[in-house]
């Protein structure tokens, strides 16, 4: 993993090239490793992610599928069963749905169900999340939601770090592993340390150290939730971000040090407010860290309801700076 | 173009307003680019440029009382069922008087008073819903086709297999449209297709089946009228694959990698506007002015439908989460 | 809806009969209604619920379908579209994964981004649950995950009473309604009214009063939280159990007007604990009665585990009396 | 029974083999039903009465490197493939001892050594799988088989059609075995295929395809090893069906409703135990004593087997969620 020195050394990138790098890398460190999924060679990706990685490394690594969600999601469980290390793009979580049999009553349950003689060490890819004015079809944000199921593991890289460094960690997961990549993410530019490499997956990280109020959130909320930090430390509020990057397991620990810190919590989650992540987080605060809490434990997720085309109702549909900054108000009562 | 048995039909305002109908979808599509480009549309946007003889060809062949089915390609078939271009065109804007409300956006276009069921975006999605509707019309006993309309990529989805089974084994009056522009985003369809012969795969359930050129707006016609008639009569599944080419890009956010410009190019030729007004030419079934009147008349449509999307409304805030279920009887 | 008279006269009759009932009364009272799925037909149901219906109503009002989930429910969802009333039976929750398309993009998304045009009145239901040794891929507990999507109703009848009345009223809905029957209740043997008939769907209910702490739950479960209730008696406490009954939407008025008296909870369900329906209620209590709690909220779920064959495996994998009577303890500093 | 042109395998120590695999199904079998009304087995349990010569016939013509995936009704598969009775008995009673750890039971019996990969109890689950397992195999350039077999009734599912296209599509050498019983459940082919004829199913992927009398243990052989064969040469998929029939119920819960008991007993007289005994005694190639001595070999495994069962352990209470992942390296 990067050292402090090579940090200095960075390089100006986008979270989508962070992710084509992370999958060229893998290709290059590890013949096992192939891409498979819609449009991810021809195409190069639909959200241009594996543009270039065709040429680089031909058809039978950059593997084009045909529309087949199910049956090609159960051959990459299948390959990597039998020994490969495939990375399955489900283009996005949307068209996932017609792959859950595969992921829940295969991937998730045949370690167990074959008495641990067999695993399989496939990561699947896609995108998540609103924002781009798709509608109520192509607009879910369900990583939360995937988060349910035992026998998986759902990590949600926010960072350039994470989009570069979560991929070869879970390819050395012995279980699958699914990753979420939010889609107002895959243009955000950052710095990256040159040498960036793998990192580990499953610690959440205080990405903003604060006192009055712990804002729990990962992936595409992330950096909207840290705009609300701003904007609330200029009201004399200061508030700690964490970003889970694990969603399942959780790392509670670095939760309840912070909520413990702070006495009072509010969970931002792009999901659909009932049964979202966010309830499952502020009820393990409430069974671990009950008698710390000072309030309590606020939620900011989507509106329950298909998310609709145009921009000012998407908008109002997912969280929002606004809407964090006011419920953090109201933790604090200061509403 | 087709076979002289299909001429009878062809009166001087009978391909004028096929003519029409196609250079119409053309025009507003071309002004929905522009208007993307100008950001007035958003999301997702595919233009149905160069596969205008298939929706041409088959819908108006339907009567009202029958039900359409299609994908997020579907500006073209909502125009020819009769969706006003208002209404598209507002919908597109997110408008509250768009024919989705303005919920649906270019993908979702739905119209009750046409049975006009959508507008799907998940591919293959709309197939169990047509065998559905058409389901319930046997049921009933109604003598009423469901046409679903869907592109080559749906054939490799397990939901095309069900539902061509479903169909055939019940007797459901679904007319099942393939079109086949032989690219599903940039997977050329030997990439997807073990058989690329894919009126074949009718057989496989018993279902009767027939490919066409679907650059040939007459020839589509045909087939269509022959299918539709098919489907009321016998009350049991048909498959009309029409085989047609997407001259632009899937969607606007596709730089086309996967093809050359030459195949483009070459598909330009037979695309199928130039081709049938130069056969209604050659011909003599079409004048100068007659050309000269259709253009006007779809310029002043679009205007309207700018100026009415223009001046739309936007849904209050209030009402986000409205529609999620019915409103509760008063 | 049956009167307190009517009530005096009553029959013996099984979970499963009452379902049938239910499905009988349907099919004789509206000519749109008809029910479809695997073996409902010639087999006569999965868990024999159908038995006898198609010699009553023909084959196609009792159809049987093919091994096609998707493809059926969507047709079921279509029809429903096109002004019919189907019931479309999933087998069980294990196999819905394979219509959870249809179900999610479709049945639940269609009122919305079509304007309110279309509605897709469909009633499906399913077995759910574990208990019967069934191992790995059959023994789901999944109505909580499904109460998640924003645009279909959830239903769990407990009773004799909601498993014959819950259908009608569901069916009379103008949107997608999910029925999920446990597996385990269908032996249940109990009164009904001759005469019974619809009920809501929309309330929870109270199936013991108690003063000392709340229970909360819902199909399967509540028989082990009653029994729990009432050993939980013999020890001097007195446990109110609620039924949730309809898990999408939440009653949540008489969740948190028990809450508010009793000060204490402990959510029983039957889905893993990660994300489970009792993350919600839990989440939801703080919400609204946070400063009336005493405790914090106790939740009785499955373990982190695809359920195991054996029987002593499976049985400490998901809730049991003992647990839910230690939970509550420990809510009550008891333990 | 079969072509003189399959006879030369047919040496004497062969066919008693075969004839013996088939025995010891179908008596295991018998025993497994009784343990399961003296509830010692629980859940689901399928039998495969009547079917065995299909797995009997397949299966050894498979070399150690090939790999097996089966369904929920599988004791049949994991006996012939060389699971240890013991083993697959002790798992049925959900021992620590059994194949799967005791965690699975009797739908989804495993085993690595034998490269035997479940036991699947979802219908058509296992197809999209064993594409994946060819495509590994495939992209090592490792010429082994994977043999997936499957009901009648997968063929609706919407894996089976994506999984076959895939496996044509790619070329991936899976040999697909349809076990034709003509049920599943309690639905009769014709009520869940619009074509019955189930080997038509590859040709349209443009697969090779063969379907023979499932209840012919030589001619399923000579099949299989056809099919083995093709697949292993050309790297490609096959597709077998054999024509079968389950003389039992499909699981202990089914009251058969939907047959006559005359159908089952026009199928009894027909079933590969009896037909093969009896064509062996015809052509002189047994002898009584031979069956003596199977039944009793068969008899002591049996035995074994129920004793290795009885005497096996419980997984600890503490255990419970172990597996769920893999432990954490020390
Ligand atoms: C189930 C599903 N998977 C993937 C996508 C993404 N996607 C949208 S259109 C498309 C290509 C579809 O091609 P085809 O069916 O041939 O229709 P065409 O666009 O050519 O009209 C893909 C992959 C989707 N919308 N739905
Ligand atoms: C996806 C799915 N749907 C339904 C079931 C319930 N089910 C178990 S076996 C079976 C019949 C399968 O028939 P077939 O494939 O012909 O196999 P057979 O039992 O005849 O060997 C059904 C419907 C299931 N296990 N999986
Ligand atoms: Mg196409
Ligand atoms: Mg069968």
């Amino acid at each position: 993993m990067a050292t402090a020195q090579a940090k200095a050394q960075t390089i100006e990138i986008t979270y989508r090239e962070a992710v084509r790098e992370a999958i060229r890398d893998a290709l290059k460190r590890d013949d096992r490793v192939f891409l498979m999924g819609e449009d991810v060679g021809r195409y190069g990706g639909c959200y241009a992610v594996s543009k270039g990685l065709l040429a680089e490394f031909g058809p039978e690594r950059i593997r084009d599928t045909p529309l087949s969600e199910s049956g090609f999601t159960g051959a990459g469980i299948g390959a990597a069963m039998a020994g490969m290390r495939p990375i399955v793009e489900l283009m996005t979580v949307n068209f996932s749905l017609l792959a859950l049999d595969q992921i829940l009553n295969t991937a998730a349950t045949v370690r167990h169900m074959s008495g641990n003689q067999f695993g399989a060490p496939v990561v699947i890819r896609m995108a998540t999340g609103a924002g781009r004015q798709l509608a109520a079809q192509h607009s879910h944000s369900l990583e939360g939601w995937y988060a349910h199921i035992p026998g998986i593991k759902v990590l949600a890289p926010a960072t350039l770090d994470d989009a570069r460094g979560m991929l070869w960690t879970a390819l050395q997961d012995p279980d699958p592993v699914l990753i979420f990549e939010n889609v107002m993410l895959y243009n955000m530019t950052g710095k990256l340390a040159a040498d960036a490499g793998p990192v580990d997956i499953d610690k959440a990280v205080v990405r903003r150290a604060g006192k009055d109020i712990s804002l729990v959130t990962y992936g595409g909320s992330l950096w909207k939730t840290l705009q609300a930090a701003d904007a609330l430390a200029a009201e004399g509020i200061d508030a700690e971000v964490i970003d889970l990057r694990s969603l399942r397991p959780l790392d509670d620990a670095t939760v309840m040090a912070s909520v413990s810190k702070t006495r009072r919590a509010v969970i931002v989650d792009e999901g659909w407010r009932t049964g979202s992540l966010a309830a499952e987080i502020c009820t393990r605060i409430v069974e671990q860290a009950f008698w710390e809490l000072d309030a309590p434990v606020g939620r900011v997720c989507s509106e329950e309801v298909p998310i609709p085309y145009p921009r000012h109702l998407e908008e109002a549909a997912i969280p929002q700076a606004p809407k964090i900054i006011a419920a953090a108000k109201a933790a604090l009562g200061r509403a | 173009m087709s076979a002289a048995a299909d001429k009878p039909r062809l009166s001087r305002a009978h391909v004028l307003d096929l003519l029409k109908q196609m250079i119409r979808i053309r025009r507003f599509e071309d002004k929905c680019a522009e208007l993307y480009t100008r950001e007035k549309i958003r999301g997702f946007l595919h233009l149905y440029d160069g596969e205008e003889a298939v929706a041409v060809g088959v819908i108006p062949v339907l009567e009202k009382r029958d039900r359409v089915v299609a994908t997020y390609r579907e500006h073209g078939h909502a125009l020819v069922r009769g969706v006003p271009m208002t209404a598209v065109l507002a919908e597109m804007y997110g408008r509250l008087e768009g024919c989705s409300r303005g919920r649906g956006g270019s993908m979702h276009l739905f119209d009750h008073a046409s049975n006009f069921y959508g507008g799907n975006a998940i591919v293959g999605g709309g197939l169990p819903l047509a065998a559905g509707l058409a389901l319930a019309d046997r049921m009933r006993g109604e003598p009423v086709v469901t046409a679903c309309f869907f592109g080559e990529g749906a054939v490799a989805e397990g939901e095309f297999h069900e539902s061509l089974n479903l169909a055939a084994l019940w007797g459901l009056p679904v007319l099942f449209v393939c079109e086949n522009n032989l690219y599903a985003m940039g997977t050329a369809l030997a990439l997807s297709e073990s058989e690329t012969d894919i009126q074949r795969k009718a057989a496989c359930y018993r279902i009767q089946a027939e490919a066409v050129d679907g650059m040939d707006v007459v020839a589509v016609e045909a087939a269509g009228r022959r299918a539709v008639h098919a489907v009321r009569e016998t009350g049991k599944p048909y498959f009309l694959e029409c085989r047609t080419y997407r001259l632009r890009a899937h969607s606007m956010f596709d730089a086309q990698l996967y093809r050359d410009k030459a195949e483009v190019e070459a598909w330009r030729l037979k695309e199928p506007i130039v081709r049938f007004q130069g056969w209604l030419e050659a011909n003599r079934m079409i004048h100068a002015d007659d050309l000269v009147r259709i253009e006007a008349e779809i310029a002043a449509e679009i205007a309207e439908a700018v100026a009415f999307a223009e001046s739309g409304t936007w849904e209050p805030l209030d009402q986000l989460t409205r529609f999620t279920y019915a409103d509760k009887a008063a």
